[in-house]
């Protein structure tokens, strides 16, 4: 070599361990480390300490012990927002789930124009829930929407009113969710199933397996991952859902279409309860963590099995 | 409006954006809920009263009470407070005012003697430590049933005068293809229903006493349980579109004789005028069937931060002593459709149904308070939708699961 | 064979028809005058569209208006535009390096924090409401558009940070290591060769946290006081502002508008998200 | 004084041992082979070496200074991985010039060197390309270029060679060993791979669970294995084990497995010491001899191999494999006669495993 670089490069970095790029690292994760201690945890802690107190319209502290708890698990309301969560989570996830890798597979099939369905079927990703909620409590109207436009045709007895059932609403919510959920999950599933080794076809033709069973037998359980991306991102959606049962049927009829944050935030914002909606919402925090937990689990197994 | 006045408009407003942080004595930002149109005009009447005295007002509409309310206290807590703000009157604003967000309009109150031109209810809402913390501008009737003459022809049925006539009635119109009532499917609007059978049902004595001392014996009463059979009877009619409507929809399938009746505050005789009709021609008003004469008030308020400049206050009690204006709150009111906070404004000036009203209150007796807005704390007026509500639209509760279940809810948000 | 090819497609088309039809009934409804959509099926084409409604939906209605309630969406999109830009640098600025610093590094304890950052991704922010309101009011910001972007950064990063992390989990060590014996610290390793790498995941994180910031309702109603209100919070107020018959067809084009730019970013780049998903949120 | 030394360096995870007290001593210029199987620490005394990851305890010394505690970019090291570890999103020339970017050397400076590496190893019409576009050959040029633009005191090869074909690695290894005798700098090479470490090491390091189990010359690790492990490690196909004694009959000594006996003709004089005791016989197949001297077997296989020919045969109850030309043609089932090259034979202690012969 022509000249010795490394005594060039040694005179350039003297003794600089007092900025090690890993010092550099815990620098760069203090904004995110305040933030999960300040707001997310300090506020959790801070929703806990308000549901103790008989807090009203604002927060006061004048404590009363786990009173709103008895109050909120007295409370009818409740109980169907909560039972609300569990039905609206099955047919919200398991829907998504489902159509979404029905539709990937579909695509996946060496389609021509696969842009164009792409884009079809994720345009309704675009829209905010508000829209979403308005434009199907427009399409479900018994007598503004399909039921009416089918009757017009000529079909007198044609029933689709749900959103004004007391016992179907719900149903109303997995179907407006779907609608806009779903073209994310397609995409998921989609970049999955192009990740599956194309030798694995070429087998499974040999073998004279017909289509639905590779996908079933083989395909299926290669894709883990992705069903637990999708679980993991439809359940947070799920459990944040407010904005698309307000626009939708805003919880009701009655309040058989509830959900726990939109039962929380109406008693936070609308009922002077706020201390019973803090009670609820630590409750779905709850919730929230023992539905996540695994994940987290597996997270952390992940990142320590990487060494 | 041509292109150029948007343009000058929008810079005006600019302007006016730009002056708010300025020391401008006159200018006021007013929150409020009112976007529909009749609440537009009616707003406007204030706002021209108040530019008339030489004020400011930048205007700050937020579509939904419950959004507008929940803004105006979050814009408090942030330090960043509206003016004046619209606000219900009861436990809520007390709160506030408690926590000292609020600043009183006692000075303006006591010149322009609010205390004795106040219906007694009001005057005490109102007021938090003995000083005035709201303006009062006008009250609502929630009692009201409105119907469409023409469709009662067409059916050839008369206004109902007890509840178990209505129900006839309803039948025959139902018979002949029209819907008997044009309900909003929100649980407010299906209280304020369930509130009108009530009062007509069980009376108004039993009403006041039952929703002032929220008494347990009451709610399980006999009458209570009649109230609620009554309250069932009318499910089959009401429309299958009904859940989820606007109360404004709902006011316009009475006016174009789709519905046949629709029990709604007198806000809706807005709507009724806006639609060119004069209420009491051919869209009727008349109390819902009952014996007693009674008014289920809910009332009109705003209230003003506590901003500690005193432009803010100057601004403040100039705005509270336009709201109190006798001619303000005529013009305000009928363009509102409601009737005036003061009881001392004579009443030749409005409709028909306004002077019904107004000569009914003039009887201290006939004071009532809506459970919406006014009247009980909002946890268990909440506590009451919920249940009316969730009663309302289910298939298979029973009249007395219904009691039950409102009996138990009001104890729990006690 | 070639029977399933014609079911194939068949399904697709069902499936797209199903998709797309709300939003091809706004649209449709968004062009007919009121008088066709009172006598009409909502499924019926219009027969003599007329962008008026749009219009309206755009500039207002002041014909009827009294005060500023005329001014339409108009006003409103360059607040929303206000917000989002500098929302959507700095939350997805913000989730990368986070995201980076977590992977990339060896930080003591990086594992607890992505796990416990991982949980505001459930939260939902409508429950913190007031302790959000109080920190950004000592921190002087409440009313602001910058209150605002501090709001949806702080909203955004567990998710960002959930992407990124994942992704540069899957960057060979090797790398990583050549990076460092080259000499490239925390900020050179980062921008000259993680970021470039990361190009695919950044076009997907941007695209879903657009949507977002642009969609909110909730959070700019209240932290965007006075004048910071996004084109959601006028969107609600134009729908919720009508009297007597609803104009459904001004409704659903404030809608369509609203809904507008987001639409647009997903028709542009439909090809680039399916991309960066592939590329990293599979793999996670 | 540019070479490498290693002081009692451990290295443990989470309080699990994985790298014992490794002593090591490499000379300036030296080609020094790590070998040992997947999991043995090699990369990871090598990513140790390189500052990638912090020792647990001891030191390292490179080119005569305390390096322990230094950042890898500041150890004055190269390091060639086994993927290559090329930038994906930068072109060749970037790749190479990188190092130097970051040192902050002047650009027409890093141009220079550039262009000089890249007719060196003969890439230069690959340098505006990006390593997607390269040949798995090619890349492994680019990431060598890497570390010579850099002149470091010390490179540092992690199995470099492993994602090659076999044509291509042969290429490489003479590429490298050419490389190595030009610059005269020290190298440390990781390779699980024995016929690399042969070829191209002037020393051979063999690890195995965070030890090292011998330190010596090529040749010497092949022919005079420290242990049993290194014995059956080096060398293919691996080196035939019998467990028996070495007992004297008449002129002859035999070994005996119990079940039979195997010849071993020439022991050496101080092997005498080794008679008449429990031991591990370890004959490579080349110390296998065909020979009418020798005792009977049976060949089970044969294996040409086009120079050489493996021939598996069944003896004293158990089975070797004996290497011989490829002229003989053996059957299965014929009866042969094999005896070991007492002169060329390892003998191990079977409890430790330690060569004692």
């Amino acid at each position: 070599m022509v000249e010795p670089a490394h005594l060039a490069a040694r005179r350039q970095h003297p003794d600089r361990r007092w900025w090690r790029p890993d010092w550099t690292a815990r620098v760069a994760l203090i904004p995110a480390l305040i933030i999960t201690i300040v707001c997310f945890y300090g506020f959790i802690v801070w929703t806990f300490i308000i549901s103790l107190t008989r807090s009203r319209l604002l927060p006061v502290y004048n404590f009363t012990g786990f009173d709103q708890y008895a109050r909120l698990f007295a409370n009818e309301r409740w109980w169907t927002s909560m039972q609300n969560l569990a039905i609206h989570g099955c047919l919200f996830i398991g829907g998504c789930v489902v159509i979404g890798y029905g539709l990937a597979i579909l695509i996946d099939r060496g389609v021509r124009g696969e842009g164009l369905f792409r884009t079809m079927f994720m345009m309704p990703l675009s829209m905010s829930f508000i829209v979403t909620g308005v434009i199907w409590q427009w399409v479900m109207n018994p007598t503004l929407g399909l039921q009416e436009a089918v009757r017009d045709l000529g079909w007198v007895t044609f029933e689709f009113n749900w959103i004004v059932r007391q016992d179907r609403s719900i149903y109303t919510l997995a179907i407006a969710g779907i609608w806009q959920q779903v073209g994310l999950c397609m995409a998921l599933f989609l970049a999955g199933l192009r990740n599956v080794d194309p030798n694995i076809w070429k087998a499974s033709r040999v073998d004279g397996i017909p289509v639905w069973r590779v996908y079933l037998h083989i395909i299926t359980p290669m894709m883990r991952t992705v069903f637990f991306t999708v679980f993991i991102l439809m359940s947070a959606i799920v459990m944040k859902a407010f904005d698309l049962v307000v626009a939708l049927t805003g919880g009701g009829p009655g309040f058989s279409s509830d959900l726990p944050a939109r039962f929380v935030v109406d008693h936070i914002l609308n009922r002077q309860e706020l201390g019973m909606g803090a009670a609820g919402a630590f409750v779905l925090l709850c919730t929230v963590l023992a539905v996540i937990s695994p994940y987290i689990y597996f997270e952390l197994r992940k990142a320590r099995g990487a060494h | 409006m041509t292109r150029f006045t948007k343009v000058a408009g929008l810079t005006a407003l600019l302007l006016a954006g730009a002056s708010a942080s300025s020391l401008n004595a006159q200018t006021a930002e007013v929150l409020h809920w009112w976007t529909s149109g009749g609440e537009q005009a009616a707003i406007a009447e204030i706002r021209k009263g108040y530019e008339a005295r030489g004020g400011e007002w930048i205007d700050t509409p937020i579509a939904g009470g419950s959004a507008a309310r929940a803004a105006a206290v979050n814009r408090m807590l942030g330090g960043d407070p509206a003016t004046v703000f619209q606000f219900a009157i009861g436990e809520q604003l007390r709160e506030l005012a408690d926590q000292g967000l609020l600043a009183d309009v006692e000075n303006v109150a006591a010149g322009q003697g609010w205390d004795d031109k106040l219906p007694p209810l009001i005057m005490q809402a109102a007021k938090h430590d003995g000083k005035y913390i709201a303006a009062p501008i006008n009250i609502h009737g929630e009692n009201w049933m409105f119907y469409n003459g023409a469709a009662l022809e067409k059916a050839g049925v008369s206004v109902p005068k007890s509840w178990p006539e209505f129900i006839e009635t309803a039948q025959k119109l139902q018979d002949a293809g029209i819907i008997p009532i044009g309900l909003g499917g929100q649980p407010w609007q299906e209280r304020i229903l369930f509130n009108s059978v009530m009062l007509g049902v069980a009376g108004r004595d039993f009403y006041a006493r039952a929703y002032s001392t929220l008494d347990e014996d009451l709610l399980m009463s006999d009458t209570m349980l009649k109230v609620f059979e009554t309250f069932a009877a009318l499910k089959p009619f009401v429309d299958e579109g009904s859940p989820g409507r606007r109360w404004n929809e709902a006011t316009a399938m009475m006016i174009d004789g789709r519905a046949a009746f629709h029990f709604m505050g007198d806000w809706a005789k807005g709507e009724i005028i806006a639609a060119g009709i004069e209420p009491g021609s051919s869209v009727g008003c008349v109390f819902a069937p009952a014996e007693d004469l009674a008014y289920i008030m809910t009332v009109d308020v705003f209230a003003f931060s506590n901003i500690d400049t005193d432009a803010a206050r100057a601004a403040q009690e100039k705005m509270a002593g336009v709201m109190f204006d006798p001619d303000v709150q005529i013009a305000f009111n009928q363009k509102k459709g409601s009737i005036p906070a003061r009881m001392d404004i004579p009443n030749d000036s409005f409709d028909d149904c306004a002077q019904y009203a107004i000569k009914t209150i003039q009887d201290p007796n006939t004071h009532l308070v809506s459970t919406g807005l006014f009247g009980v704390p909002s946890s268990v007026s909440g506590a009451i939708d919920d249940t009316i509500s969730n009663f309302w639209n289910s298939a298979d509760m029973t009249p007395e699961q219904g009691r039950d279940s409102f009996r138990q809810a009001i104890a729990n948000a006690k | 064979m070639r029977l399933n090819r014609v079911a194939l497609y068949g399904l697709l088309i069902v499936a797209a028809f199903m998709l797309m039809a709300p939003v091809l009934i706004m649209i449709s409804t968004s062009l007919k005058p009121m008088s066709e959509i009172r006598g009409g099926s909502i499924f019926a084409l219009p027969t003599d569209p007329t962008f008026a409604a749009w219009g309206k939906a755009w500039f207002g209605d002041c014909t009827q208006a009294v005060g500023d309630v005329c001014q339409g969406l108009s006003s409103s999109f360059m607040t929303s535009v206000r917000i989002v830009i500098p929302a959507l640098i700095l939350s997805v600025g913000l989730g990368s390096v986070t995201g980076y610093a977590l992977a990339a590094w060896r930080v003591p304890g990086a594992n607890l924090l992505f796990a416990a950052l991982l949980v505001g991704m459930f939260i939902p922010p409508q429950v913190t409401l007031y302790p959000l309101i109080i920190l950004v009011r000592e921190l002087g910001l409440f009313g602001s558009i910058s209150g605002l972007v501090l709001v949806h950064v702080i909203w955004g990063v567990a998710f960002t940070t959930m992407m990124f992390r994942n992704f540069f989990k899957t960057v060979p060590q090797d790398l990583l290591k050549a990076a460092r014996i080259d000499g490239a610290g925390f900020w050179p390793l980062f921008w000259y060769v993680m970021l470039p790498l990361s190009l695919p995941i950044l076009g997907v994180a941007m695209i879903l946290q657009f949507t977002y910031i642009w969609n909110d309702f909730l959070l700019g109603l209240t932290f965007g006081g006075r004048s910071g209100q996004p084109m959601t919070v006028a969107l609600n107020n134009l729908v919720g502002s009508q009297f007597g018959e609803k104009e459904y067809n001004v409704d659903m084009a404030a809608t369509m508008l609203t809904a507008l730019p987001t639409l647009a970013v997903y028709l542009l780049s439909g090809r680039l998200f399916v991309r960066g998903i592939a590329a990293g949120a599979v793999k996670g | 004084m540019n070479g490498v030394e290693l002081r009692g360096v451990t290295k443990a995870y989470s309080g699990l041992a994985v790298m014992k007290d490794i002593n090591l001593e490499i000379e300036d210029g030296a080609f020094l082979v790590l070998l040992g199987p997947s999991g043995c620490g090699k990369s990871t005394l090598l990513n140790m070496i390189a500052g990638l990851e912090p020792v647990t305890g001891g030191e390292i010394h490179i080119a005569g200074r305390d390096m322990t505690k230094l950042e890898p970019d500041e150890r004055d090291i190269a390091m060639v991985f086994q993927s290559y570890a090329l930038y994906p999103t930068m072109s060749v020339r970037k790749n190479i010039g990188f190092g130097l970017k970051m040192r902050g050397m002047a650009r027409p400076d890093i141009e220079r060197r550039v262009s000089e590496i890249g007719e060196l190893l003969q890439i230069t019409p690959l340098l505006d390309r990006k390593p997607s576009q390269l040949s798995g050959g090619q890349q492994q040029r680019v990431a060598i270029g890497r570390a010579l633009v850099r002149d470091p005191v010390v490179f540092l090869f992690d199995e470099p060679l492993s994602n090659l074909d076999a044509k291509l690695r042969a290429d490489m290894r003479v590429e490298l060993k050419r490389l190595h005798e030009r610059l005269g700098r020290t190298i440390v090479y990781v390779t699980h791979d024995q016929i690399e470490a042969m070829t191209l090491a002037t020393r051979v390091v063999v690890l195995e669970q965070g030890r090292i189990q011998q330190n010596d010359t090529p040749e010497n690790v092949y022919r005079r294995p420290a242990n049993r492990f290194v014995a059956s490690f080096v060398g293919a196909p691996t080196m035939n084990f019998l467990d028996g004694k070495l007992v004297r009959d008449g002129d002859a000594v035999l070994f005996d497995t119990g079940a039979g006996c195997l010849p071993v003709a020439g022991l050496p004089d101080h092997a005498a010491h080794l008679l008449d005791r429990p031991v591990t016989l370890g004959a490579r197949p080349e110390h296998l001899v065909f020979d009418d001297a020798g005792c009977a077997a049976k060949v089970l296989l044969a294996e040409p191999t086009g120079p050489d020919q493996y021939v598996r045969v069944a003896v004293a109850g158990a089975e070797v494999t004996a290497r011989t030309g490829p002229e003989q043609v053996f059957r299965s089932g014929a009866s042969v006669s094999i005896l070991a090259d007492g002169a060329r034979i390892s003998v191990f202690d079977p409890d430790s495993g330690q060569a004692i012969l």
